[in-house]
């Protein structure tokens, strides 16, 4: 057992129900009062490939992506080959599976447990499948009650004939009763109250509890499951969600809906955001809140669509033509896609300009134990237009303008990407092309962001900076660094633009080096963090692409070996 | 109650950058006098638009505006009225901004049938980037040093691509009779769904043979049609310069009405705890 | 020389990331077959495709290959066969590839006449992504999340657009007739001008009804029409499941050839100099 | 007259002539062997709106826009307010016009002569037009033959009835006739053989000389204008260009035609290249070649779409989602544009990826007269694939694999945007995926650009860094600042990406410190010069948005109070 908690990987080919098994796994140890992170890999294949559900079941909430296995359940070893790169087993971890001469080379050296999961799930019921039985077996393992996996077969199989909800519960008795020597984890023990979820879910949640109310979107992985689980809780809120025929038409869409003051959204991935850019601009030079979410993907073009990088940093911040100053938010973990998401559909309106919301498949498709998120509240207060003629565009002290709103009587004005006057008639004068650039960018300059811009933790000479889902393998790093006796200060920025160059200084205060970790090939964040400081600590780079993701193994290595004396 | 507002009081007063002789100033007087009309509010109706010289049109109207990139209106202006039903909502701009650049949204607004109006100033050329062929373009107009001999390919024609991608409601206007215009786009408001009117606006400055169209165009005689067939008949064998209401068979808007559960935010956090 | 190839030797032996039971297999096998058929030479062929499932063909034949983005594999292959009149170019994609992102293309590409065929094997949804609505879903399918009602939208009709739009070659052929495929195919790759082929594909995974299809699909008997008004009252009537060429009236391909004086690099600096 | 030659603003209504009675002055002064500039400004309006046609006549080809005029010629006052910002008036400037009283206030103080241009015209011949007339008039002014006036006037009105030759001829007598006391420039005295083009026009010519035979595009101000002189030359050299039905199509076909072996290209400006960016990842990852053109116009968004910035230098470098290496070049004048865009279309053909390159509205837009400009010369030598089997994105030493096109026997393979092996095969795995990385990656920082990244000049421990256009202030403040005693480095970078960071350091060696000048807002190119250099040299930043071009007072004024002791 890793120090982190029990790491389980349940692997079969697709449709052989490897990741139901594992979420049912996770949802159980839940309610047990176990914490625990379940990460999905498939093959490309859409069905019939290899999939895999891979748990890390802890008592507590920092989680990182395992990077050895304790325990191995292959309902069969179909195209197992092609997981090399991402399950890597502990030494001594057990593998339980039917056929252990098929097993692969790579992994002949772990500890087989043979078990007839075809002919026990058939014995079991007609209709019997492996991934039950594997489910009461590993249930049987974890110490949990056979009742509550049955109770969560049974749910999600409501819609399916009754066969098939014996047939699970059969399959799971069948495989509770399996005795097998298996790695145990620390008896679950967490606080009541939690909740289970998946990153995609927590930022439509995040989006909906602050205040959106119209989505237009085209389908992309690995966002689409964000908009899927966002529909049906949109429309029962009195929303609205249009499947656009293409992502330009989606984010002109949703900018339609802004002006009309409606709060608008929409998610998508890499390519998705490209197509969006020129439009995201028009919200610039509009000033027409937005809220993007861009569900990270391995790249560059299609790239690795089901697979994690945070890759996008770069075209997020300076991927819109002209300049044009707008909002990037990254979440930190799962339960963070709540706040995040929020806050950031809030600074969009509050500043009136687009907020891109740099998630990623990591954060996105895996699913995480969690106490209750925290959840953005707006803080109050509306532009209120000054006396007089109404100006869409006037030079205000703050740089933000009252914005009307069709409906709203006598303040008629005509919203414009061309470069325009106050009034917002088009204009190509230098004055109104300096004094609106001025504006926009002075309305984020000014705004007070406070406290949340990061989250910084620990103290020591050595800082390390990341953003995003890297946060997740920085802490522990720094954590595991503190144990062996080096103190590490841990920066893991949420509001990457505008940067709060005055706050990151008095974070890194006292530091004499500083290591940024990223995601990436091209170490986007280390090189937009020198183009955006000055130079009191000397920054090196730690820049890795997906797909596998960030460990804290990793960075220990390299720290240890590259940063301390 | 104040009096009713003239067509005059639906003009912002913004000197509009046209050329003088251009078409694209009889829509602008024909959406303020259906406008008048209709006695529309100044303040629930949206005009939106892309990028040409017709799609500076918004600003120079006085009522709501949205001047958006080039192709991209319909989709502003879907997502506006799918938002906020309540508003009246119109959308115009250039054959270049429609079916070029923008025509996969032409497709799309024809098919969903959200209740919009979209007109289309269609001069046949790009007018705006100074004179180059548009799809509604003849195939041998070689006035344009980009495509010298032409552009060599076959016009698209507005009418009958509405038609087969789904259009409700289909109507052609010309500039040179401006109160035909503005009667058509009183009836396209009125329509519930999509309408769709086309009207042939002369570029007099890259086109200046469009000045002919006075002598071609003529309005139709006989009822819209309502069957599918017929007019997709109408609209291939046409010369494309019979203006009036041409096809009419109306079908229920989007988005449909579906009954359901509401619920609060504290009902959907429960989904998301364990 | 050489015995000619078999059908499997214009196989990559990659195997297909598809599903067991997927109709796109016997949209390669038919590719496969009509290649063989017409003794195309793999060497001066080339597939080209978008993203989804049906455009990862190009990787599982023997032949020149690009695969390149969602919806764009039109432009690439005008592009390619304007640079390279010698090779055979064939396009292929899904109904949301083509349809709906790739709507734009279409339209153009019908009108434009490029000598290259275009394939589309469409399963009336995404299934790449996991079964959302394209533009040819029903209009109360309910099984995607995203539209839980239904699309709601009139489903797109490829025929009557690509007529609508100009595309002088029109069939359909069924995921469970491929040799009707390979036939239409080849008769498709030999039409000098756009070829349009409208392939009922299913996706067994995420529309499993589409196993019904096999009850409804019936071959057209009568000949080809050649008239667009015909064709337009035959699209807009018909249940869209008659396989066959439905429609052919050829024109001039583009590029059309203009005489023109050659001019050498220096010849144009000279109009540079003072 | 201002120390660099004598400059001259024609100005009139829109149709009234003054651009074409500039550009008529212009290639007559270049007959004589004079140097010289023309910048245009229009009013927004298509047609009767204001434009004007802006000279500097020298004898030197260090052309700056003037930022004082010492005549002005106007035909008219229509609108003329609206060139407030942009054209000044000298102390002393003369002003010839037909109403002095109709001026505006801000030009009041000049020497008025007053010219019944419109009466004389009509004296002159029924058809006689103001503008022949101001040509004749400023023809004799700057001493040029009448003769070769009235031919050029003849020239371009070859396809025009006769009566408007016999007109044009009447009228530039008539106001050759004109006896006025005017400023006069040193006479014309430049080489023979000099080029007289817009930057348009060397770019096009430029990419046609570097084999460019396929063009797709989609028209948009102020690229339109390339495109179309491109046209004729393309189809008589057998290439072929297709007018595409919007920018996503027009970059894909360029591909299509590059995946064919036919070196391909388009020009658009910011929107298009937003909309683009999606598909130039596309050449990324697939290695195929491309060049486009972005003749930046003011941005964000739609703009100003007539008017010079250099706003896009971001998107360029980082506008593609993924880790996406690519190349940027900046031509530094109008006769570089033949010689940076040949050198593009030619490294993208040897480096296998995208070139974009940043030329903007100012560049593009204006006509200067230069020597016989430098072409670019590929290096001769194509990548030879190994023996054995054909691997498309085989490893390799330099990182550029052989690129086989339709038609080669016996290399068929399938270019993919998905991350794929050396083969081409579709692949997620993380090693194929970071060598792919590190493929694309190092093709680009393995390759010896030589001497032309930059054009350095000057001693002194001051440098000026710049990019594209704004070379030509930077330039000029140099020399005048050397002139005045301060000795003054300049380095015009004409390679953005991949930043030649060793060369650079090199050519700041001894500098002890440097300002980055630039015509946008954010400072777009001091932040990316912090991001890759490291810190030898503390960098300021001078940074002004258009549309007004940048010009030598300005940056002396503020290198004089800011920079120097
Ligand atoms: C993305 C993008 N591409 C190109 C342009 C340049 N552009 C502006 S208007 C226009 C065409 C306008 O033609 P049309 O819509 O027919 O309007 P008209 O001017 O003829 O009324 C083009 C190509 C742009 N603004 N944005
Ligand atoms: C720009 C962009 N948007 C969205 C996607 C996601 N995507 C990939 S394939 C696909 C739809 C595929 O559907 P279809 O073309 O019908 O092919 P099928 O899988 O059904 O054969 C989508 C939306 C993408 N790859 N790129
Ligand atoms: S260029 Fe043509 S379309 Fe544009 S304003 Fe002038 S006449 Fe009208
Ligand atoms: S998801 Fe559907 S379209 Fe895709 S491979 Fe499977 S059956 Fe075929
Ligand atoms: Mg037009
Ligand atoms: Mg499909």
């Amino acid at each position: 057992m890793t120090r982190d908690g029990l790491s389980i990987a349940i692997t079969g080919a697709g449709g052989a129900g490897a990741i139901s098994c594992g979420e049912m796994l996770l949802r159980a140890w839940a309610a047990a009062g176990g914490r625990g992170l379940l990460r999905k890999a498939f093959g490309p294949q859409i069905r019939g490939g290899e999939a895999a559900a891979l748990l890390t079941l802890t008592d507590s909430e920092d989680y990182t992506a395992a990077t050895h296995y304790d325990l191995l359940l292959a309902l069969d070893w179909l195209n197992f080959e092609r997981f090399e790169d991402e399950i890597r087993l502990a030494d001594h971890a057990a593998v339980v599976c039917e056929s252990p001469g098929d097993a692969p080379e790579f992994i002949k050296a772990a500890r087989f447990q043979d078990v007839a999961f075809k002919q026990l799930a058939a014995d079991s019921h007609p209709e019997g499948r492996s991934n039950m039985l594997a489910l009461g077996l590993l249930g049987r393992a974890l110490e949990l009650p056979v009742e509550s996996l049955c109770e969560l077969a049974e749910q999600r199989l409501a819609s399916r004939p009754q066969a098939y909800r014996d047939a699970a519960r059969a399959g799971i008795e069948a495989g509770f009763e399996l005795e097998l020597s298996l790695p145990r984890p620390a008896p679950a023990r967490g606080e009541p109250g939690a909740w289970c979820m998946s990153g995609n879910q927590a930022a439509a949640y995040g989006a909906l509890d602050a205040g959106i109310r119209f989505v237009a979107a085209y389908p992309i992985t690995p966002a689409s499951d964000l908009l899927e689980w966002m529909a049906g809780p949109l429309e029962q809120l009195g929303g609205h969600l249009v499947q656009a025929e293409d992502e330009l038409a989606a984010i002109n869409m949703a900018l339609g809906a802004s002006f009309g003051g409606v709060p608008a959204f929409t998610a998508t991935s890499g390519p998705g955001l490209a197509l969006m850019s020129e439009s995201i601009g028009l919200a610039v030079a509009s000033e027409t809140p937005v809220c993007i979410v861009n569900v990270q993907r391995g790249g560059p073009s299609t790239g690795i669509p089901t697979k994690s990088e945070q890759s996008d940093l770069d075209i997020a911040l300076h991927g819109l033509h002209g300049d044009a100053p707008h909002l990037v938010l990254a979440p930190l973990d799962i339960g963070d896609c709540v706040f995040t998401t929020g806050w950031a559909v809030h600074l969009a309106a509050a500043l009136q300009t687009p907020a891109i919301v740099l998630s990623d498949q990591f954060l996105g498709q895996s699913t995480a134990v969690v106490s209750e998120p925290r959840r953005h509240r707006a803080e109050p207060g509306q532009v209120v237009a000054s006396d007089g003629d109404y100006l869409r565009y006037r030079l205000t002290a703050s740089g933000v303008s009252a914005m009307a709103v069709p409906g709203d009587s006598d303040r008629r004005f005509t919203a414009d990407g061309l470069e325009h006057n106050e009034r917002g008639t088009p204009s190509a004068s230098q004055t109104d092309h300096q004094q609106q650039l001025d504006k926009r960018r002075h309305k984020l300059d000014a705004h007070e962001f406070g406290e949340d811009w990061a989250e910084v933790a620990g103290e020591g000479e050595l800082a390390l900076l990341c953003f995003g889902s890297s946060a997740a393998a920085v802490r522990a790093a720094a954590a595991r660094l503190a144990r062996s006796g080096t103190a590490v200060r841990s920066v893991a920025i949420r509001l990457l633009a505008p940067l709060p160059v005055a706050e990151l200084h008095d974070a890194l205060e006292g530091c004499s080096r500083a290591l940024v970790v990223e995601q990436n090939h091209s170490a986007q964040l280390f090189h937009y963090l020198r183009s955006q400081m000055g130079v009191d600590v000397p920054l090196r780079s730690y820049a890795r692409p997906g797909p596998v993701p960030l460990n804290p193994d990793e960075l220990c290595e390299f720290i240890n070996q590259e940063m301390l004396p | 109650m104040n009096a009713p507002l003239k067509p005059k009081d639906y003009k912002s007063g913004i000197k509009p950058i046209w050329c003088p002789g251009c078409g694209h100033y009889s829509v602008l007087n024909a959406v303020a006098k259906a406008m008048a009309a209709l006695e529309l509010s100044r303040d629930d109706t949206v005009l939106v638009s892309g990028i040409g010289c017709s799609s500076r049109l918004p600003a120079y109207t006085d009522s709501y505006g949205f001047h958006g990139v080039h192709g991209r209106g319909l989709a502003v202006a879907q997502g506006l009225k799918v938002a906020r039903p309540d508003l009246t909502v119109i959308t115009l701009g250039g054959d270049g901004d429609g079916f070029s650049i923008g025509g996969n949204h032409f497709l799309h607004a024809c098919r969903r049938n959200v209740d919009i109006t979209y007109i289309v100033m269609d001069n046949e050329v790009y007018g705006m980037t100074k004179g180059q062929a548009s799809p509604t373009t003849p195939i041998d107009w070689d006035s344009s040093k980009l495509t010298p001999h032409g552009p060599g390919v076959r016009p698209f024609k507005p009418a009958a691509v509405a038609l087969a991608t789904g259009a409700p409601w289909i109507a052609r206007g010309y500039s040179g009779n401006p109160n035909q215009i503005a009667r058509l786009l009183s009836e396209a408001i009125q329509h519930k769904g999509f309408s769709f009117l086309h009207v042939l606006s002369q570029c007099i400055t890259y086109c200046p043979e469009q000045t002919d169209w006075k002598a071609i165009v003529h309005e139709r005689e006989a009822e819209p049609l309502t069957d599918a067939s017929e007019a997709a008949a109408l609209f291939f064998a046409e010369s494309g310069f019979e203006t009036g209401l041409l096809y009419h068979q109306p079908r229920a808007p989007w988005p449909p009405q579906h009954e359901q559960q509401p619920a609060s935010l504290d009902d959907i956090a429960e989904r998301l705890r364990v």
